[in-house]
């Protein structure tokens, strides 16, 4: 995308905005409907029927929900520390939209085409443990303190497991950029990595158990990196009332909600670029057998977001289903199961293919 | 299963310096009234005493008898001057399933009864609230604070008194309607 | 060489998502480990005890609704029973019926509001709503025959406010067989559930003998071993006339008494009480509910120390009268005021997240600590 | 090593069996009464607003006694005995003007404690639910049907009867008096002329 | 800073047009402080499960003041919680709305005559848009403040400043 508007337009600052803003006309409708998503789907699970009043069905819940939080007021209370409160939503925000930076949308777009995509997105998301440290420490209350440093622990703690399945994908498929990597497992489902992978023969067989505990593992890990539950310890209402933004009020608290949805998604998308093919259509695609070529790239958005938000469903299923473990357990289940379960699929996956 | 006069008497057997009574009233059940400032021993003895076992306090109450000398006041409110305060002890043996009350009577003007606080563990709030609704002191409690009412409260104010006022104001907030 | 650590005072309450209600906790933390909690009540003292000696004698059954504000039935329970011994009523058959049916479908629904709320102390959502959603069929039970959801005023000295509504019956048996499945459902979803077992097992763990000591009754003395409960060992009412068992924690998942068998006796007894109210629907014998109904209630001379079995605890009422139309003195022996003292004891050198654990398992009402 | 797998097996088969259950309630329909647009009806029964049908109360105090809260305050005004109150609807003669009859429906438990000793049933629970105020003062319900100045022409009668009465008391206590008085004179006289009677039937005797 | 500092002295159709936008989502989204008192917390717990769900209007709850938009007042305030109900009522940010529901916390309700340690009306030390009566009120009595409080936010404007 970068290079072709350099070349349409000659103007590099232009085109890197362009390309760098278009995320974020697909971050902020996504949040709205994913925010709407969540309510109506914990209120069906619960025999409810959620924001019911606010437009047809509660459509606009979420609008309103944004044009209040611009309207309140903006509480700064004496004892804090004005500058880094201020700043460390930011911070949040920024971490959480630098991920998007890499994640290829289809095959056309891609915010930042680096070749070392997978790594970049490891990196930068530390950026948000900057954030939430920064707004417990500086929010000078007790619980916000303890949500933050919570919630740095258990992000960092779980990187490890992430990176462990990453590295044996990696080892696995030989690149570490995404794009390169939805490239591999083009047009049909059976060409996911989660069933082996593109490549015919006995080993596409063999790995498919291990790369279903792979992608277990990788989906818990990121699920507790986006602090949800069961791993929303950080924000656990019933000991920590609300983590790390208790003392955070209208847009600045938007700007957290909206990190954490953005997150969501961006996680989702590293899953299903990781094990379920990216961009790529299961039953290949329409432009090609109509012969439409431009069809194409939106279709690949199409399917791109549909997986996305599936296993964004998937996490709110469970946020709603499950009740949360407590923080000591959260380090055991990383550091007792999840990381000598990678380290053993590493390993076994390395040795097959080796073979 | 014993009955009120068994305990009455074994009670009178093992502590032949302390006074017993009966107290009977329809349709109550009956009740042994004792010393004050003995407790304590009584109640160890009723806890581990052969035959009796009172392993738990099921309750322990405050009363304000009201039966001193009424005055009245200036503003028509009454004063009660003199008369006694009780606590009643319901005693409950789990193990051997019979219960059996306990009374106890202080003065008005200094109210002090011995804590059971060390036999039974259950008294401990039980008597920081009737400390605190009565104000009857009992003597070897830990922590005897006042524990519904704010700690901050007028002093020697204690609600629970039949000749309790209201204070006008409480951290500036009117208390009466 | 030990580390260092400074001691950090936590504050949790009056506000706080959950400490069911207006509790203050004052906790002592070394690091996330918990060394000394303080509660501090007060925060709803509603001055019970002082109105009771304002009012008559059937002017405080109101009163009583409000302390255990989820158990409102019981309480009126305890505090008529205890009235009408000091009168010497014996009232009809049916009342007593009707009575106890009453007081085991109050006993579900208040069990039903303390494992949903556990459930969402421990961060499940979702068995909390179901868990309302059934109980609000209670609620119409209720609602049918006295016209009130929460709060009934339904038992009076010597009767009852209003006789059963004539399709009572019909939907008592409905919401039986509606239920029982759901229990299940329950115990799928939340109770066998993993992470919750972990949360909850060998957590909190209260022996039998601290328990009698500190006077903790109800569901959370029985988790821990002991098989007490006053509808059996010390009968009241006609509860010797029906078939029901008395469960016990049996440290299915950890040791005897800890936070989970706590809240798997609870689930046990809503299975027992469905089948105390089957069993009084099928003797429930006819009649006149007010034959009792005293003209004038005003007990003679004397006191009593009524006690009665209540979801939480053993609910004592100590009364005392003067010979007059008003109570001497009303002193309240609640449950959960005895209950929540073992706090401290039971939560030393846990995590601040157990503690919710804890006090969610031993199911506080505020209304009824404070008074 | 068995206890570490049996775990994650564990973790995984019942978090497995918490998401069907979850999953199946996505597919059942909701409870949900939508309340403004969907009311349900509610039981006979029911203990909401209080209500006072002023054509049948007789001002008898008995609810405001019975009430726990003290919300009920009644006033009432005796009638004159030429006034016609009229009946209630079980038939009893009505004779107290009530001239205050306010519920604090603030204050109110809703205990329907004041509903049963009600000798005409005038004062009852509605199904009402849908009160709520801008202002606590419009909570309280002033149920008198009486105008404020009728209630002064009421009380004004009263006590002019009152005074009337007392007149005529006085006058009828003065007459009693009067007639005691003569009684007594007439006894003392009487007497005299019965003593003298004797004495002059004693004389008659001597 | 606060969209509704500003005060505006001239009415256009400019902000006529802004007002409702604002005034409806403001309406429509109520975030309510997770907190209880008493028995009414009860009720209010029943209206925001299934059956009658709280979450239809767009209230949610926040456990934390400075999130949240209304303060429903569910039961008895003692003395000793008023001081705390105040400091929760300060730490919100504006706009923000107070329903006052039940008898206790309208005036004291049961608790008037002889409650020595009863605030009596919770409006003595916190302003109540709404009070709500009954003891406990329906949920549905409940929902009925609510929606009297919309109604009431409906004809808020950005030219005066809120009481």
């Amino acid at each position: 995308m970068y290079e072709s508007l350099v070349e349409i337009t000659g103007l590099e600052i232009f085109a890197a905005f362009v390309s760098a803003a278009m995320p974020v006309a697909f971050l902020v409708p996504f949040v709205i409907i994913a925010v709407y998503l969540e309510r109506k789907v914990s209120a069906h699970m619960q025999d409810r029927l959620g924001p019911m009043r606010v437009g047809y069905h509660g459509l606009l819940q979420t609008i309103a929900d944004f044009f209040k939080l611009i309207q309140k007021e903006d509480i700064v209370a004496e004892g804090i520390d004005k500058k880094f409160f201020n700043f460390a939503p930011f911070l949040v925000f920024a971490g959480s939209y630098a991920v998007y930076a890499a994640l290829p949308f289809s095959s056309k777009y891609i915010g930042s085409e680096t070749d070392l995509g997978i790594f970049y997105i490891i990196a930068i998301s530390g950026l948000v443990v900057a954030g939430i440290l920064m707004a417990g420490w500086t929010s000078n209350n007790k619980y916000s303190l303890y949500g933050a440093m919570r919630s740095a622990a258990q992000i960092i703690s779980y990187e490890i497991p992430t990176a462990l399945v990453i590295l044996s994908i990696i080892m696995w498929t030989g690149t570490m950029s995404l794009a390169t990597m939805s490239e591999m497992q083009t047009a049909y489902f059976w060409n996911w990595n989660i069933l082996g992978g593109p490549e015919w023969g006995i080993t596409k067989f063999v790995l498919i158990p291990f790369l279903l505990v792979a992608f277990i593992i990788l989906y818990v890990s990121t699920l507790a990196e986006v602090n949800r539950t069961p791993f929303d310890m950080p924000e656990a209402e019933s000991e920590l009332v609300a983590g790390y933004h208790t003392e955070y009020s209208g847009m600045k608290f938007a700007m957290f909600f909206l990190a954490e949805y953005g997150n969501m998604f961006a996680v989702s998308a590293i899953v299903s670029v990781i094990f379920f093919g990216g961009y790529q259509s299961p039953f290949g695609y329409l432009g090609n057998t109509l012969g439409i070529e431009w069809l194409v790239p939106f279709e690949q958005v199409f399917w791109f977001a549909a997986k996305g938000i599936f296993f964004v469903f998937v996490q709110m299923w469970l946020r709603w289903t499950l009740p949360r473990v407590r923080v000591d357990q959260l380090m055991t289940i990383c550091w007792k199961y999840l990381i000598p379960y990678s380290f053993v699929n590493l390993l076994v996956i390395g040795i097959i293919t080796l073979l | 299963m014993k009955t009120a006069k068994e305990i009455l008497e074994i009670l009178q057997k093992k502590f032949p310096e302390i006074e017993f009574s009966l107290v009977e009233d329809e349709p109550s059940d009956q009740i042994i009234f004792t010393d004050a400032l003995k407790i304590h021993e009584i109640c160890e003895f009723l806890r581990d005493g052969e035959g009796l076992k009172f392993d738990t306090l099921m309750n322990l109450s405050g009363v304000d008898d009201a039966n001193g000398e009424k005055q009245t006041n200036d503003d028509g409110s009454e004063t009660i001057v003199g008369g006694t305060l009780s606590v009643y002890y319901n005693l409950d043996s789990i193990e051997l399933n019979h219960k059996t009350t306990l009374q106890v009577s202080t003065s008005r003007e200094s109210p002090k009864v011995e804590s059971v606080n060390l036999i039974w563990r259950a008294a401990d709030w039980h008597e920081r609230e009737a400390y605190d609704m009565l104000g009857i002191k009992f003597l070897n409690h830990p922590d005897l604070r006042r524990i519904l009412m704010p700690y901050d409260w007028e002093e020697g104010s204690y609600p629970l008194r039949k000749d309790y006022k209201d204070p006008e104001f409480y951290q500036g907030m009117k208390v009466p309607y | 060489m030990a580390l260092k650590t400074e001691e950090l005072v936590l504050n949790m309450g009056p506000q706080h998502p959950s400490t069911h209600g207006v509790l203050r906790l004052e906790v002592q933390l070394e690091g996330e480990l918990v060394t000394k909690v303080t509660p501090h009540l007060g925060y709803l003292h509603r001055c019970f005890e002082k109105h009771a000696e304002a009012m008559t004698y059937p002017q405080v059954i109101p009163y009583t609704d409000r302390m255990d504000y989820l158990a409102s039935m019981y309480n009126n329970f305890g505090y008529v029973i205890g009235v009408e011994k000091m009168l010497g009523i014996q009232v009809p058959e049916r009342v007593e019926y009707i009575r106890i049916i009453m007081g085991e479908l109050q006993r579900i629904a208040s069990h039903m509001v303390a494992l949903g709320t556990y459930g969402l102390d421990i961060g499940a959502f979702t068995p909390f709503l179901y868990l309302f959603r059934d109980r609000e069929k209670i609620l119409t039970l209720f609602e049918i025959t006295c016209g009130a959801r929460l709060l009934y005023n339904y038992m009076w000295v010597g009767g009852l406010s209003h006789d059963l509504h004539p399709d009572f019956e019909r939907l008592t048996r409905e919401f039986i067989s509606y239920f029982r499945p759901n229990i299940d459902e329950l115990n799928n979803l939340l109770t066998y559930n993993k992470i919750f077992v972990e949360r909850t097992a060998n957590i909190g763990v209260l022996p039998k003998e601290t328990a009698i000591n500190y006077g903790i009754t109800g569901p959370n003395l029985r988790a821990s071993g002991l098989k007490y409960d006053l509808r059996r060992n010390d009968p009241y009412s006609i509860y010797d006339r029906f078939d029901f068992e008395i469960p016990v924690g049996e440290g299915l998942v950890g040791t005897v008494g800890d936070c989970w068998d706590r809240f798997y006796v609870r689930v046990l007894e809503m299975e027992q009480s469905l089948k105390i109210v089957e069993q009084a629907l099928n003797q429930l014998p006819e009649g006149d509910i007010n034959e009792a109904l005293p003209k004038r209630v005003k007990p003679p001379k004397g006191s009593i120390y009524q006690r009665v079995e209540n979801p939480k605890g053993e609910l004592g009422y100590f009364i005392i009268s003067d010979g007059t139309v008003n109570p001497f003195r009303v002193k309240v022996r609640a449950p959960s005021f005895v209950n929540l003292a073992i706090l401290n004891e039971l939560s030393k050198g846990h995590l601040v997240a157990d503690i919710i654990a804890i006090l969610g398992s031993l199911d506080i009402v505020l209304g009824e600590i404070d008074r | 090593m068995r206890q570490y797998l049996k775990n994650t097996w564990e973790g995984i088969w019942t978090i497995i069996i918490g998401m069907k259950i979850t999953f199946k309630h996505l597919f059942v329909p909701s409870v949900t009464i939508q309340y403004p647009d969907q009311k349900v009806p509610l039981p006979e029964r029911v203990r909401n607003r209080l209500y006072v049908n002023m054509d049948d109360c007789i001002g008898c105090d008995q609810c405001a006694r019975a009430c726990p809260v003290n919300c009920i305050d009644i006033e009432t005004v005796k009638s004159t005995p030429g006034e016609n109150l009229g009946q209630t609807s079980n038939g009893k003669k009505k004779a107290l003007w009530v001239t205050k009859f306010d519920i604090d429906i603030a204050k109110c438990c809703y205990c329907q404690l004041c509903v049963f000793p009600c000798p005409t049933d005038c004062i009852y629970m509605t199904d009402v639910y849908e009160f709520s105020e801008f202002k606590r003062n419009e909570l309280i319900y002033n149920f008198s049907t009486m105008q404020p100045g009728e209630v002064e022409e009421k009380k004004d009668n009263f006590e002019k009867f009152q005074a009337e009465k007392e007149a005529q008391k006085a006058a009828a206590a003065k007459a009693k008096a009067e007639a005691a008085a003569k009684a007594k004179a007439e006894k003392e006289k009487d007497e005299k002329s019965k003593n003298n009677n004797s004495k002059s039937s004693s004389n008659d005797v001597s | 800073m606060g969209l509704l500092d500003q005060e505006f002295l001239d009415s256009n159709i400019v902000i006529a047009k802004s007002d409702d936008l604002l005034n409806w989502a403001r309406l429509s989204s109520l975030w309510q402080l997770s907190f209880g008192l008493a028995c009414c917390a009860i009720e209010m717990m029943a209206t925001s499960a299934s059956n009658y769900d709280f979450d239809r209007f767009g209230v949610m709850p926040r456990p934390t003041p400075r999130q949240a938009d209304i303060i429903i007042i569910s039961g008895t305030v003692t003395l000793k919680m008023a001081i705390r109900i105040k400091r929760l009522y300060e730490q919100m940010p504006d706009p923000k709305y107070i329903i006052s529901m039940g008898s206790c916390a309208n005036c004291g309700g049961p608790y008037w005559e002889h409650g020595y340690h009863v605030l009596k009306g919770v409006d003595r030390v916190i302003p109540v848009d709404v009070y709500v009566p009954g003891c406990p009120p329906r949920p549905e009595a409940l929902l009925e403040g609510l929606l009297k409080l919309q109604e009431k936010i409906r004809h808020e404007t950005l030219r005066t400043k809120k009481a």
